[in-house]
């Protein structure tokens, strides 16, 4: 199963590379289909290697298989290799799942751009990194894949490069993804001087034992806040979330796979990988799911007022892995998976439902001038509708399973538990909210003046198609693949993963009825709120100008980061330039220079020309030459 | 013994007479104004110089002196200045004051330290010099010494004045052909 | 062989310099000679034995006996890679003055050559003296060819550079002196470690001057923006090693004492280098400017690794001599292509070259995407392993180059952004066409080899030092 | 009855052989008429050079024991030959840079047969093994340098540079014979090792006359202070002449002096060879700042030519085998260099007219390569760059310093050196990086017919400035040779 | 011997040193600088000959009388040069030879 491991890695990469240097000799509609198929491949791999651990009982379901010694230096080594176990093979499945079906949708999304090869090789790159980063054997890989998929979403995210914005948000998104790296690698550096090596087992073994003084407070608790650090910039999580909503300057398709059912969930794979770690230091476990809490009720906060529908979906997505960090902080290691996959599955369906409305209204993405699309495009209104109440958590859609059980986890730890309990619950209340009002703005009234004018119709070839299957798949999914898991009832995911992660929580039935009950009415209480401020209008929106203004500015975040660090380093880079690099740097090797001259002008006035002046130079010389003889003899 | 004394007194006023003569003219021929004096001066500092060398008993020197000097190269010498001309319109010194300054200082300080010097071997070894016989210095021993021990040193010195004829001739005659003719050396 | 490598160029300048030969056969000749070279390093790289430790290839004729000086070369397998990078960049350059057609061919190309036979010297030499000679003549054809075929500054900076750098040599110059003369021996392999504080600074003052580090890098702007962008290429990929293979044969490997001693100081210049270079990078107004002063950063990341003085950092700043050898060679070169195009390398007038050049586009993204050290470049596996170095000297100097990797990302984001993407600058045209048939044959097996490194970064990493056993002093490694 | 001592012809014969050579030489102004006068004294000379030279290798393999000849006037050692074999070999290559000088004098035969005299004279001076041949025949070669300066008696600057050397070089002299006498009256002797038997190392009249020496020989040497005649005359002084004065003079006056201090004076040692240091860092000094301001090349050379003292006088206050080896050594790149870079000034002045300042050296290079290159190399050399025998030349002597447990004097040569790049860079990057169009004046009647004897000689420069650092062996082993001829103590 | 003893002629030479010196460094004349340096030399041969006195040998009588021929040498040289100045129109003065100078 090792094989269809390698090669459910190694097609998208292929297909990116025949992308790459195939250039113009292939047409763009190639393009698409060979990025397309090559992802399917890898859906193949990924399925024959979930089939090949099916066919083992849980202890031998970890196998590690190595290529080369991709890295090595002094006595430490490790190799370009790769882990295929219950997590890998699950995360791959999600990734390459979905990844093929939202490559497929881009065919038609992207059809008629000028550089859909660059886009479909982008696509391939970026699924190759995920894969990597899923199917890492050890933390280097694991960082590997990290950058690469930090890298393929600034490449996607700035695809269109004549626009200021998308190159902004793109660089913006890289940055903080590399702080995001750096704090792991550091995390890294720490693990290997205490363990001298990088590969899974082995530093969990020694975590675990407790040897060689890694497992000081100090140290695990840096080498955690390290890891956690990666997780959150690359989840949107407090504080490194900023980034996330400007990635949506990037097309749609991208920010479903990249910004919605994959890369932004690594963190929590992440977390669950390395739990092992986490779970020796609790504090910083805690944090990670304190910080989820907070995201989740910011992200839900600032959703409220946005006016873009994909930054819409974009908080809403904030909020979500809010839920899963807190899941999995709480150490509801499958609870946070599950909603993983779950979540995966609706948002990716939003956002391609979404798209096919921005796509019919020529790229428009304001929903105040939407409206009324109900009737236009029936089938992407049920398609939002469905993805919709997943989200919101109405039984019996996905969302439902997984969130819930989530919240029922967090009350079974202690008195932090309850605090984080009841903050998913306001969650799930504000996405109730924005959830609805995005809904009942976009789909229901009468047909907006611009969306008259602006409205088309996809016509049914293969652009039509590849927009609507991928869809149509989704929906299904997102309506019933949250059946799988039925928290107190059956859970074979959390069986599933066993063997990699034990979970840490296991919630009552009580406690699980509790919170679902609680959860679906504030949800279901959201919607009747929006309903009553959007859909029937019988209530005028309140103004509260500050609150909105603070929602407006995403809480001031970005100016923040802007005056503590963006601008402080121009400016001491402009300081260094001006006070340093020119007077100091420059300029003493010029002066001393110029008094060397200087000494040099000296000696040649005087060289008067005269002779008196030589012969005065003899003659004194020798008188001192020779006094200094007699004396010293 | 008493001629001894004799002697010696007489010597001593000899010994005083050129010596004063030959710092005197030393003196006046760096200080008089006209080349022509200065160069009369040189001749009597010469002849003074002759006379300390009989004293030391080398009496060859003395000849060689008086005749190859004063005589000869004097008589060129003033040849010279009538030639160029009693010039008076160089200035006696000149260039920046502290410049002559120092250079008196820079010599008395070389005069001092020689004096100092030789006063601290007269004490010693310089008081008794050693006993001679009459040959010393004669014509005969000079010509012995050129011969033998010194023979290359008569031999460059030959050669030196040949040199020095060349350049009088390359330096003084007039030149021999129209200036405008330029050829290359 | 080694004898062989450093002869074959030398031999073809002066053929250049001799025979009246037109610009064009010059040109091939020089060519054909560059690549000659990169073949006979190909023989080398074969017949190298990975499993025998110490010298190989080692050739030894006494040059003037009283002082026990003589001509000895041989090649160490850090040295192989080295030599490896000097030819190979040596080549791209060549070829890009080639296909430039620099005026005065002859001259021109004789330099270059004799400049790659001095550098291959400066990597193989095992005696003081013959090293230090090779690291002087380093200096007489890169003084020519930035002041002769440089910008409108050139003579400054070439006057700049020389005597900067002779600074250094001159001191090192003493040093040898010294260390020679009291140790008995003027033979590299021979001679005794020496615990003398001076001397020691002597040498370190050469390097650090050449590499350049922190506040001895003078000459760096002007140089690197004044000269043609194939002999910027050369001076920031290949001599700017000579001195980092300095810091490591000499400074480190003989004076172990001294370095104990003088390691933090060291560890500081190069930290605030780095931190230096990458701010002043990201404040550069012009293409060069930023490549220049990222050039110093990196200088200072792998002297951080080098006096991490542990194997994980001595195999990291190999990797990354080479590495970043590539990749500023390829960036200058790039750099040239862009100004050629754009007849300025002012970011602020450059801008939307992507649109309708996808060549340029895709190679100048690669080579910046690996220059920024994403993981799972070679870069990136590169300075992970210096700063794990430098990490078990102190939590700090890692932080530091973290945050600088931060800093490089930023900055080198910048210029492909400013140069690449938005819309067209006032000095890009549509004249400005897409990279030729002939670039890409001059910069793609640059990059090619930076991607094989990618792939295998153990390659180097694994293959630096003989590996018999994990020791703390590198001197003890040669042996 | 007088017994002449045994002349000991084969010893004498370099000198002899030059001094025929200058008498035909002046034979022929009067005999050949004036057409071809110019050619037969070239030829002549040239051929006295070289014999002179084959003499001095056969002398150097046959001395392997070095002994006083004639009477102990002069002394018959390897030391010696090598010296004349440099001399020799420069005034070679000094009659071929003269030949096509121009000139508006008519002493054409004169010329060479002064330079074949004041050849001879240098070839015996380094023989000198006294006191008085010492005197004698530093004078005999300075009379025939003053004459040559102002052999074009209508250019105003040679007649004003003669007469400055020779009022300045009498002068020297003076204090050199009072010094002489002073050191004869101490010991009551003349040659070199009978002061040094006789000599007590304390007497105050020795030191003394000590110090006058010193100061005499350092004048020739053109050392600091007793430099400032040097950018004068050499500035003065026709081209070609001063090419021959750089190299030969030094060599002569750094070769005797070192050999004097170390055979008369070895228990002064602790006087002679600090004092030698302090002249030498004093040279180095002056020589280094002064040339950084120059414009005229040859002014600048001179100048260079002072700190090239500086060097070569810190390799004689190593007073070791080691420092003479060093000294023979240095002279070899040093004389070709020096020969070779005024060889190119004066091929310059030749096709301009004027004075050459670096300005007008614009873009020579690539008009002339054979020669810009070589003056490349010539200021490289002298710069102390690898690949030069000035390198070679700067480490032994540096080296020798670090022997004798000079360190501080090793830092300051490498200071030294450091500024001197500064003007030797400077010509190089006016010949090679300012473009002919930067230069005012255009070339006299276009360029003048190219001269082979001139780059014949300036290829040989290169030839052994460049040589000389592959082939030190062989060069190092005459020198060990010779410098074993000395009495050092060690 | 009779008369004073070396060490009072040696003054005597010295003072005429010192006085040659002087003119040299003072006078501008070059005739009367040509002059000074006779008498230093001749300075120079007092006290060689007092030395040749004092040692009781002749080697310094030897040495004087070749100082002789090579000072008539300087002096013919010498007195050239000043003759061909002076048929340039040079005036004679020392301190008007500095156009070569800096």
């Amino acid at each position: 199963m090792t094989v269809g491991a390698w090669i459910c890695l190694l097609s998208p990469l292929a297909g990116a590379l025949l992308i790459t240097l195939a250039g113009t000799r292939i047409s763009r509609r190639t393009a698409g289909y060979l990025s397309t198929g090559s992802v399917a491949v890898a859906f193949g791999g990924a399925i024959t290697s979930f089939i090949g651990l099916l066919g083992k009982n849980g202890e031998e379901r970890d196998h590690v298989s190595t290529a080369w010694t991709w890295l090595s230096g002094g006595s430490y080594r490790s190799g370009f290799e790769i882990l295929v176990d219950p997590l890998s093979v699950m995360m791959m499945l999600i990734v390459s799942g979905v990844g093929f079906l939202i490559v497929a949708y881009s065919i038609g999304y992207m059809d008629g751009d000028k550089e859909e090869r660059r886009y479909f090789a982008y696509m391939a790159l970026f699924v190759f990194s995920m894969l990597l980063l899923v199917q890492g054997g050890n933390f280097l890989l694991l960082l590997a894949g990290w950058g690469m998929v930090g890298l393929s979403s600034y490449l996607l995210i700035g695809f269109w490069h004549e626009r200021p914005s998308a190159i902004a948000g793109a660089k913006k998104a890289f940055v903080m993804n590399a702080i995001g790296d750096a704090t792991m690698a550091l995390a890294f550096f720490l693990i290997i001087l205490y363990t001298g090596t990088l590969s899974f087992d082995h530093v969990f073994n020694i975590v675990q034992n407790g040897d060689s003084g890694i497992s000081n407070s100090t140290p695990i608790n840096l080498i955690a806040l390290g890891l956690l650090g990666g997780a959150v910039a690359k989840s949107a999580q407090l504080p490194l979330q900023t980034w996330l909503p400007d990635a949506m300057e990037g097309p749609t398709p991208v920010s479903a796979l990249i910004h919605a059912a994959t890369m932004v969930t690594a963190g929590v794979y992440l977390i669950v990988r390395t739990h092992v770690i986490f779970e020796a230091a609790p504090k910083v476990e805690e944090l990670a799911a304190g910080l989820g809490a907070g995201t989740l009720l910011l992200a839900g906060l600032i959703a409220l007022v946005q006016t873009d529908i994909k930054r819409v979906i974009a908080y809403s997505t904030m909020s979500q892995i809010g839920y899963m960090f807190l899941g999995v902080g709480l150490g509801a290691y499958a609870n946070g998976m599950f909603h993983l996959m779950t979540h995966a599955f609706f948002k990716a369906l939003l956002f391609m439902a979404a798209g096919l409305v921005i796509h019919a209204l020529h790229g428009e993405q304001d929903i105040r001038r939407m409206g009324g699309l109900r009737t236009l495009m029936p089938r992407t209104y049920l398609a939002f509708l469905v993805g919709g109440l997943a989200l919101v958590g109405i039984f019996p859609f996905s969302g439902f399973f997984s969130k819930d059980s989530i919240l029922a986890a967090a009350m079974d730890h202690g008195w932090y538990g309850y605090v984080l309990w009841v903050a998913g619950l306001a969650g799930a209340f504000l996405t109730g909210i924005y959830t609805a009002r995005l809904f009942f703005l976009v789909f229901w009234g009468e047909p907006s003046a611009f969306v008259q004018e602006h409205f088309h119709k996809p016509k049914r070839d293969v652009v039509g198609i590849s927009l609507a299957a991928p869809v149509a798949a989704l929906a299904v999914l997102a309506a019933i693949a949250g059946w799988i898991q039925f928290a107190p009832l059956w859970h074979p995911i959390e069986t599933w993963l066993q063997t990699v992660a034990e979970p840490l929580v296991s919630p009552a039935g009580w406690q699980e009825a509790v919170s679902s009950v609680l959860a679906v009415v504030l949800g279901a209480a959201g919607i009747g709120v929006a309903w009553l401020l959007y859909g029937a209008r019988t209530r005028r929106v309140p103004r509260l100008a500050f609150a909105q203004r603070t929602l407006e500015h995403k809480f001031w975040f970005d100016e923040l980061y802007d005056a503590l660090f963006y601008r402080p380093s121009i400016r001491i880079a402009r300081g260094l330039g001006r006070f340093v690099e020119n007077p100091l740097i420059f300029g003493s090797g010029r002066e001393l220079g110029q008094e060397t001259r200087a000494l040099g002008g000296l000696l040649g006035r005087a060289q008067t020309g005269l002779l008196r002046t030589y012969a005065l130079a003899i003659a004194s010389s020798v008188a001192v030459l020779a006094l200094v003889f007699v004396v010293v003899r | 013994m008493i001629v001894a004394t004799v002697g010696n007194v007489l010597v001593w006023a000899v010994w005083v007479g050129a010596g004063f003569a030959c710092l005197a003219s030393a003196v006046a021929v760096v200080s008089f104004r006209n080349p022509f004096y200065s160069a009369l001066a040189l001749i009597g500092n010469l002849g003074s110089l002759a006379v300390l060398y009989l004293l030391l008993s080398s009496d060859f020197v003395a000849a060689a002196q008086v005749l190859v000097y004063a005589g000869a190269v004097m008589v060129m010498f003033l040849f010279v200045i009538a030639y160029v001309g009693p010039r008076m319109d160089t200035p006696w010194a000149g260039g920046p004051g502290w410049q002559s300054v120092a250079a008196v200082l820079a010599g008395a300080a070389l005069l001092v330290e020689i004096i100092v010097v030789i006063g601290l071997k007269a004490g010693g070894r310089l008081a008794h010099s050693a006993a001679v016989g009459d040959a010393f210095g004669s014509p005969r021993d000079i010509g012995r010494l050129f011969l033998t021990d010194h023979l290359l040193a008569f031999e460059i010195t030959s050669i030196v004045l040949l040199i020095a004829a060349i350049g009088g001739v390359i330096l003084g005659a007039h030149s021999r052909q129209p200036a405008d003719e330029v050829p290359s050396l | 062989m080694t004898t062989l490598l450093i002869v074959v160029p030398l031999a073809a300048a002066l053929v250049l310099w001799l025979l009246p030969l037109d610009r064009v056969s010059a040109a091939a000749l020089a060519l054909l000679a560059a690549l000659a070279e990169v073949g006979l390093w190909i023989q080398l790289l074969i017949r190298f034995d990975w499993n025998e430790r110490g010298l190989q290839f080692e050739q030894r004729r006494s040059w003037f006996s009283d002082l026990h000086v003589s001509y000895h070369v041989g090649v160490y397998a850090f040295s192989v890679w080295l030599i490896g990078l000097a030819v190979v960049v040596m080549a791209a350059t060549i070829a890009y003055a080639v296909w430039v057609g620099r005026e005065r061919a002859r001259m021109y190309f004789g330099l270059m050559l004799f400049l790659t036979g001095a550098i291959v010297g400066v990597f193989a030499a095992q005696d003081l003296l013959l090293f230090y000679a090779f690291f002087e003549a380093m200096l007489i054809p890169l003084y020519v060819l930035v002041g002769v075929w440089g910008g409108p500054a050139r003579m400054g900076a070439t006057l700049k550079f020389v005597i900067y750098t002779m600074a250094g040599s001159l001191l090192m110059l003493a040093s040898v002196i010294v260390y020679g003369l009291s140790q008995g021996t003027f033979d590299l392999v021979d001679i005794g470690a020496s615990s003398s504080d001076w001397v020691f600074l002597g040498f370190v003052a050469a390097f650090a001057i050449k590499a350049p580090l922190f506040p001895f890098h003078g000459w760096l702007r002007d140089a690197y923006t004044e000269s043609s962008p194939e002999v910027a290429a050369v001076l920031s990929g290949v001599v700017s090693k000579a001195a980092a293979y300095g810091f490591l044969r000499i400074a480190i490997a003989k004076f172990p004492g001294p370095t104990e001693d003088f390691r933090t100081p060291i560890l500081v210049l190069a930290a605030v280098g780095l931190v230096y270079g990458s701010l002043l990078a990201f404040r550069a107004p012009d293409l060069r400017g930023v490549i220049a002063y990222s050039s110093l950063a990196q200088m200072g990341l792998i002297t951080l690794g080098l006096f991490a003085a542990n194997d994980l950092g001595f195999d990291g700043s190999v990797l990354q001599m080479v590495n970043h050898g590539l990749i500023s060679a390829t960036l200058f070169l790039l750099a040239g292509m862009v100004e050629r195009r754009a007849t300025t390398g002012e970011l602020g007038r450059l801008g939307g070259m992507a649109r309708g050049r996808p060549l340029l586009a895709t190679v100048l993204m690669t080579t910046g995407i690996i220059a920024l050290a994403v993981p799972f470049s070679t870069a990136f596996a590169g300075e992970f392993l210096i700063l794990a170095g430098v990490f078990q000297q102190g939590w700090g100097w890692a932080v530091v180059g973290a945050a600088a990797i931060v800093l490089a990302a930023m900055y080198i984001l910048r210029v492909i952004s400013a140069v690449l993407h938005r819309e067209p600058g006032t000095a890009v045209t549509d004249a400005a066409l897409d990279l030729r048939p002939a670039e890409l044959g001059i910069v793609v097996p640059l990059v090619a080899c930076l991607l094989a490194l990618s792939a295998w970064p153990a390659a180097i990493s694994g293959h630096a030092f003989s590996r018999d056993e994990a020791t703390r002093s590198v001197s003890q490694e040669f042996r | 009855m007088i017994h002449r001592p045994h002349v000991d012809w084969f010893a004498l014969a370099p000198s002899n052989v030059l001094l025929v050579a200058s008498a035909l030489a002046l034979l022929s102004a009067v005999l050949v008429p004036r057409g071809s006068r110019k050619p037969t004294a070239a030829a002549l000379t040239a051929v006295g050079y070289a014999i002179a030279f084959g003499f001095a290798v056969a002398l150097y393999v046959r001395s392997a024991h070095g002994h006083g000849v004639v009477a102990d006037a002069i002394r018959r050692d390897r030391w010696a030959e090598l010296a004349q074999m440099i001399l020799a070999g420069t005034g070679l290559l000094a009659t071929g840079i003269s030949y096509r000088e121009r000139s508006r004098s008519d002493h054409v035969a004169e010329y060479y047969s002064l330079l074949a005299a004041a050849g001879a004279g240098m070839i015996f001076f380094v023989a000198s093994n006294n006191l008085m041949t010492l005197f004698l025949a530093l004078e005999w070669f300075s009379l025939c340098l003053y004459i040559l300066c102002a052999i074009d008696r209508e250019r105003l600057g040679g007649l004003e540079a003669a007469l400055k050397y020779l009022i300045i070089g009498g002068f020297g002299s003076a204090v050199l014979l009072f010094g002489s006498a002073l050191v004869y009256g101490a010991t009551g002797q003349l040659d070199f090792a009978g002061i040094a038997a006789s000599g007590r190392d304390n007497d105050a009249l020795l030191v003394f006359g000590l110090a006058m020496l010193i100061a005499g020989l350092a004048f020739k040497a053109s050392a600091a202070p007793f430099h400032m005649w040097t950018p004068d005359v050499y500035e003065g002084a026709p081209t070609p002449v001063t090419a021959f004065m750089s190299a030969a003079t030094k060599t002569a006056a750094l070769v005797v002096t070192f050999r004097l201090l170390v055979t008369a004076f070895p228990q002064q040692a602790y006087l002679w060879t600090v004092a030698v240091a302090v002249i030498a860092v004093a040279s180095l000094t002056i020589g280094n700042l002064a040339a950084l301001v120059q414009r005229n090349v040859k002014r600048m050379l001179a100048y260079s030519s002072i700190s090239h003292a500086g060097f070569m006088l810190i390799a004689v206050a190593a007073n070791s085998a080691l420092g003479g080896r060093a000294l023979l050594y240095y002279l070899i790149p040093y004389s070709a260099g020096s020969l070779g870079a005024f060889a190119v000034v004066a091929a310059r002045e030749r096709e301009l007219g004027v004075p050459v300042t670096i300005e007008n050296m614009a873009g020579f290079g690539w008009e002339r390569p054979l020669l810009g290159a070589s003056m490349w190399a010539f200021l490289l050399g002298m710069a102390g760059f690898p690949l030069t025998g000035g390198f070679i030349g700067k480490f032994y002597v540096l080296a020798a310093a670090y022997r004798h447990g000079w360190t501080w004097l090793v830092v300051v040569g490498v200071i030294a050196t450091l500024v001197s790049l500064y003007y030797y860079l400077g010509v190089v990057r006016a010949m090679f990086m300012r473009r002919t169009e930067d230069l005012q004046l255009a070339p006299v009647g276009g360029s003048p017919p190219t001269d082979s004897l001139l780059q014949g000689a300036v290829l040989v420069c290169l030839v052994v400035t460049v040589g000389s650092f592959f082939a030190v062996q062989p060069l190092i082993d005459l020198a060990k040779h010779a410098a074993s001829s000395l009495p050092f103590l060690q | 011997m009779l008369g004073p003893s070396v060490a009072w002629y040696l003054s005597v030479s010295a003072f005429l040193f010192g006085v040659g010196a002087l003119g040299v460094l003072l006078r501008r004349n070059p005739l009367i600088v040509l002059l000074s340096l006779e008498i230093m030399l001749n300075g120079a041969n007092l006290a060689l000959i007092a030395f040749s006195r004092h040692q009781g040998q002749g080697d310094g009588q030897i040495f004087a009388l070749a100082v002789m021929a090579v000072a008539a040498s300087e002096v013919v040289v010498g007195l050239g040069l000043i003759v061909a100045m002076n048929r340039k129109r040079i005036t004679l003065d020392v301190d008007r030879l500095n156009t070569l100078r800096g």
